[in-house]
């Protein structure tokens, strides 16, 4: 059983969509962008950011010091960051080593061909000042992203 | 694996043991180190996330009931090696105390334990940094910093045994340094009776009996 | 279980009541029988470091602290004064088997625990002594063996081949008080001289504290009545970290356990704690004994 | 001591007896193996002066010392399992019974040599005996009479398994029931458990079927303390969204932001633990 | 043959006290086996006297009575008449015989004294313990025992009189067995060792306890009688 869930997260802290698949078999199983993971998604959102904050205060030198993952006792949480601000958040369990490349292929070329470069998806989801900072709620729904990044991520379900 | 620094946190967030270990191998243009309330902020901060990746179990985990395998394998001589320059006692004396206080023979112990941290954060892996977090039972959190860093280009090969890719088996080795480090805590701070519970530990002894292991390390 | 009416060998007329035995059988039922049984390191060390904070708050100046340390080894030593002369004195042949008592303690906590069993276990725990050591010279069977002892004896002879029989014959002598006045041919010298008491210091006293003699008995050059016992790696202040001032307070315990047993054997002195690291040895302690005036006047009198 | 992976659902009345043999192996082992000792007499001495100088300290007012003994013993207690957790490792006990048998098998064997027996369990096995038969606290000891009735000789062992137990959110009453010193048959020592303390410290795990049939809250000044910590927040929000947006606000106040989401956090730590 | 035996501390306090009478007296009459009234009150005396001795022979190489210089041998009690020389020399000629008896061990052992004092044919023994308690022990006149009290208080003389005589064992001087004494001393002296290691015991403490004075009545019976 190789992925638990996905999150992608905006600059305005809000989480813009996540996929979750609850039974290890089925690979289309679980929810997407489904409401009671709101509270869940504000708690990743809060562990990470933290993370990511000790991450900068211990870096070292000139380089941007990139937080890759974070393991706890029953699962793996892989982030890839942009200089955007989005964030590509991927929990798994412990066999593989890193997902840096599967966050970075979804990045490049599933999220910008299907969103960044789609006229008609909105390119900043918080569209006033009280939908910034964790209160957004507005989520990717455009059907092409979601079945690409369905066909990409469904072989590693079970794996 | 060599550790940058050492922090010790009690069980409720307070940062209560800090050194950096900036031995041979750390970067030379040493950016501002952070100064000691930053390591406060950073200890509380890990406090608080510790607690919150033990609420983020993924609904899969919770179903699927799977049986997760906590055991850490022993790894011998890490840290207490005999190999180092100060390996025989000193004196032939009796039954002296061996140089471990109040542990007998040439390491704290032999056998495969099993990882209290059952749910909250273990490790973090950086581009500079790995940091590893062992929690006790009591609450107590001995966290390494080692500037060793995980492979992040890896190839997806699906047959490679679950436990042996670089992240598990740096999780086991930092898990039996800072169990040693635990022992010479209940050794050299709960036997001394000028420390006061919860209160930053101030001994000497623990201090030289820590350099010691780190320098049997790196 | 045995019914417990302790009805005391023949000779004795008088029949101990219930209340005052069970009140008080159990000091003197226990031999003073050395069971070299251990605890850990951390359990001593643990209550050391609580009595030691116990007496650093109760304490206002650190000379009453070390005063009060002092006392608590003072009432150690004169009672090891005693006990270790005594074992001394028991013929070597019955150390040999001390720790086979051990084994019968172990193997008595299967059998009920009620105080007659803990007399008969030291009482099996001598007996295999005296099977040890019917060979021994004549001299230790005084002339004047009463008869119980004699036949407790025969019967005890055969002891190591039926337990539990065994423990039946001893159940009817149970409050036969395990004494081990048999084993001594001789007691064994007082010490008249500070050298006498000071090797004896040195190498029982050290051995029975912490399990090696001390690591070395200096007498000072400076003044006549100085002399300083060193020890390597103090056991009991190992964990007590050196940057407190009251870290070197600390020792007094054992200065106290020194002091207590010279005091009694009849050598006033005063005992303190110095530390004189060495590269090898970074916790090398010193306790320098003093005596008093008097001491040497009786030891030149005497010369 | 690669312990059996304990089986998924051990009854909650009794533990396999295989894993009470592994206890005990352990016990064994690190007493034999891996722990230094010292001469039990020096220790018995030790304590013997401790009491006896308590005595004339409080003008032999047993009450008293048994007070005083019962709070040095929890002193030495919360460091004592310190280091039985270093030394053992032993996995967290899913119940009273494994409790117990740790405590009895292991505990008592690695520090004081000695295997108490474990009876006398209550019908809820809330609460269990110890009964200590060769205790190296009471050799030489004969407590004079007017201790007979009021002094717990060994009471420091009841503070030491009452520190160390709370220590790990075990809650509970111990006393001593019987003592040989006072004439009694045997020397008993009773522990009750009160209740399973919440883990105010996050201990980064679910709560076990067995905490969570015992789960009580109990307010602690650390709740109080959050409450202060969310009204700052809330205050501090208020007076932030006054304050003109700055446009780039992320990249130059990052101390502030910081700190904002670091309330945030906070309150999400904290209103999940109340 | 009636004994009194006392335990006497560093400060010369009583710690312990006990008068052995001899069972197996033929007449029932309490005291008969007994000291006389009036010698009963001088036990303490006699004792205290006999202290001089002891922390005299205490610091000796070997503590015999007959090699103490000058000052040792006095055993001189209040109402013994006789001048000095006499009785030292009778007192050495006891312990000679003993000191020949006995000759291996007591240069070896200096806890037990021996006959240190005697007064008029009560023989004073004594014993020291490590940490400076002093049993001490007057043993009535054996062969004097079943005759009636008068006897006793009169022949003083005659009892001087023999013992000047070099008193050999089996002269009627007062039959001590010198093993049995000690093996007394040695068992009194474990069941002192057991009662100060009791931590409620203070040293110098009087020891009032019933089982320790019922064991020391056995340990008498079994040596002494």
């Amino acid at each position: 059983m190789a992925i638990y869930s996905f999150w992608i997260f905006d600059k305005h802290c809000n989480c813009i969509f996540d996929r979750e698949w609850t039974l290890t078999t089925n690979s289309t199983s679980g929810t997407t962008n489904s409401k009671q993971n709101q509270e869940t998604a504000k708690l990743l959102y809060g562990m990470i950011y933290s993370l990511r904050s000790i991450t900068q205060k211990l870096s070292r030198g000139l380089n941007k010091n990139e937080m890759r993952s974070i393991s706890t006792g029953k699962y793996r949480v892989h982030t890839y960051c942009t200089a955007s601000g989005l964030w590509f958040v991927l929990l798994s369990d412990f066999k593989q080593q890193s997902y840096s490349q599967v966050l970075e292929y979804i990045y490049s070329s599933i999220y910008v061909t299907y969103v960044a470069n789609n006229l008609f998806s909105p390119y900043d989801f918080a569209e006033n000042e009280d939908e910034m900072r964790g209160q957004g709620f507005r989520k990717i729904t455009n059907r092409r992203f979601i079945d690409s990044l369905e066909n990409f991520l469904s072989p590693l379900v079970g794996q | 694996m060599a550790i940058q620094s050492l922090l010790i946190v009690n069980k409720s967030g307070g940062l209560i043991y800090h050194r950096n270990f900036t031995g041979t191998g750390s970067h030379e243009q040493q950016k501002q180190p952070l100064n000691s309330n930053d390591y406060l902020i950073l200890a509380s901060t890990l406090h608080g996330v510790f607690a919150i990746a033990s609420q983020l179990t993924p609904k899969a985990l919770q179903l699927s009931q799977t049986q997760i395998d906590y055991t850490i394998p022993y790894i011998p001589n890490l840290g207490t090696s005999s190999g180092a320059a100060n390996a025989t006692s000193s004196g032939g004396r009796g039954s002296n105390i061996g140089k471990l206080g109040s542990f007998k023979g040439d390491d704290f112990f032999k056998d495969s334990f099993t990882s209290w941290n059952k749910s909250g954060l273990r490790q973090l892996c950086t581009d500079q940094f790995t940091m590893f977090i062992y929690q006790t039972m009591s609450g107590l959190k001995f966290i390494a910093i080692s500037s060793t860093v995980m492979p992040q280009r890896q190839d997806l090969n699906p047959d490679r045994n679950k436990n042996i890719n670089p992240n598990n088996l740096a999780i086991q080795v930092a898990d039996n340094f800072l169990r040693k480090v635990y022992c010479l805590y209940s050794d050299y701070v709960m036997k001394d009776p000028f420390y006061s519970m919860e209160m930053p530990i101030k001994s000497d002894l623990f201090e030289k009996k820590v350099n010691a292991m780190i320098d049997n390390i790196s | 279980m045995t019914q417990k009416t302790l009805i005391t060998p023949a000779e004795n007329s008088t029949t101990i009541t219930q209340m005052d035995t069970s009140r008080s059988s159990r000091l003197y039922t226990e031999s003073l029988m050395f069971k070299k049984d251990n605890v850990s390191l951390s359990a001593m060390t643990f209550l050391y470091q609580e009595m030691i904070s116990y007496l650093h708050q109760s304490s206002t100046t650190m000379a009453e602290f070390e005063k009060k340390l002092s006392n608590y080894g003072e009432s150690i030593g004169l009672r090891l004064l005693e006990l270790l002369n005594f074992r001394a004195s028991l013929s070597p042949k019955s150390f040999i088997d001390s720790s086979s008592s051990a084994t019968t303690t172990t193997a008595t906590t299967t059998t009920t625990s009620n105080i007659t069993t803990t007399s008969a276990t030291t009482g099996t725990g001598t007996a295999k002594i005296i099977s040890e050591n019917r060979t021994r010279s004549k001299s230790t069977t005084s002339k004047l063996a009463n008869d119980t002892r004699t036949s407790s004896n025969s019967a005890l002879r055969d002891h190591n081949t039926h337990h539990h029989h065994h423990h039946h014959t001893l159940e009817r002598e149970k409050n036969l008080d395990v004494s081990l006045c048999k084993y001594i041919t001789k007691m064994r010298r007082r010490d008249l001289k500070i050298l006498d008491i000071l090797q004896f210091i040195h190498g029982t006293l050290w051995s029975y504290l912490f399990n090696h003699v001390s690591d070395d008995l200096v007498k000072s050059s400076e003044r006549a009545n100085e002399y300083m016992i060193i020890d390597n790696s103090p056991v009991l202040t190992q964990f007590i970290p050196n940057n407190n001032n009251a870290s070197l307070s600390c020792n007094y315990f054992v200065c106290g356990i020194i002091k207590g047993f010279l005091l009694s054997a009849g050598f006033p002195c005063s005992v303190n704690p110095h530390t004189m690291s060495t590269d090898e040895f970074d916790e090398r302690l010193v306790y320098l004994i003093q005596f008093d005036q008097e001491v040497l006047e009786r030891e030149a009198l005497r010369a | 001591m690669s312990k059996p992976q304990p089986s998924g659902t051990t009854s909650a009345t009794s533990s396999s007896s295989s894993q009470i043999k592994s206890l005990k192996l352990t016990g064994e082992d690190i007493w034999k193996n891996k722990t230094e000792k010292i001469n039990t007499e020096l220790f018995t001495l030790t304590y013997g002066s401790i009491v006896s100088q308590l005595c004339n300290d409080f003008q032999r007012d047993f009450e008293k010392v048994n007070e005083n003994l019962f709070s040095m013993g929890y002193n030495i207690g919360v460091r004592l399992i310190e280091d039985f957790l270093a030394r053992t490792a032993l996995p967290r006990c899913e119940n009273l019974v494994n409790t117990s048998e740790v405590i009895s098998l292991c505990a008592f064997k690695i520090f004081l040599n000695i295997t108490p027996q474990i009876t006398n369990w209550d019908r809820k096995k809330e609460a269990f005996s110890l009964i200590l038969i060769d205790n190296p606290l009471s050799e030489f000891v004969e407590l004079p009479m007017d201790a007979m009735k009021e002094l717990w000789y060994s009471n420091i062992l009841c503070g030491v398994l009452k520190g160390a137990l709370e220590m790990v959110q075990l809650d509970c009453d111990v006393w001593f029931v019987s003592d040989i010193l006072r004439g009694d048959p045997q020397t008993e020592l009773r522990i009750k458990l009160n209740r399973i303390l919440k883990d105010e410290i996050p201990i980064g795990r679910r709560l076990s079927y067995f905490q969570h049939k015992q789960f009580k809250t109990k307010f602690r000044i650390r709740v109080l303390v959050s409450r202060v910590h969310i009204y700052i927040y809330i205050m501090h929000g208020r007076a932030a969204r006054k304050l003109p947006d700055a446009r780039n606000m992320y990249l130059n106040v990052h101390g502030r932001i910081f700190f904002i989401v670091f309330f945030f956090l906070l309150y999400f730590f904290v209103s999940i633990n109340v | 043959m009636p004994q009194y035996f006392a335990i006497i501390g560093t400060q010369d306090n009583p710690i312990y006290e006990a008068e052995f009478t001899n069972p197996t007296s033929k007449n029932a009459s309490s005291n008969e086996g007994g000291f006389p009234n009036d010698l009963k009150e001088l036990n303490p005396f006699i004792l205290h006297a006999a202290l001089d001795v002891i922390e005299d022979l205490q610091w000796q190489p070997n503590p015999t009575v007959n090699n103490a210089n000058g000052g040792g041998g006095i055993g001189i009690g209040y109402f013994n008449s006789n001048t000095s020389s006499n009785s030292s020399l009778n007192s050495t000629g006891f312990l000679k015989s003993r000191t020949s008896l006995g000759g291996n061990n007591s240069a070896s052992d200096n806890c037990y004294l021996g006959k240190v004092d005697h007064f008029y044919g009560l023989s004073i023994t004594a014993y020291l313990t490590y940490n400076g308690m002093k049993f001490v022990m007057i043993h009535g006149d054996a062969s004097k025992s079943n005759t009636n009290e008068k006897d006793i208080t009169f022949n003083y003389n005659e009892e001087i009189n023999s013992k000047t005589s070099n008193g050999n064992r089996n002269k009627a001087m007062v039959p001590l067995d010198d093993n049995a004494i000690r093996s007394f001393y040695q068992e009194v002296h474990e069941l002192y060792i057991k009662a100060l290691m009791n931590p409620f015991y203070n040293l110098n403490d009087p020891i009032n306890d019933s089982s320790f004075d019922m064991r020391v009545r056995r340990l008498a019976k079994k040596y002494i009688t």
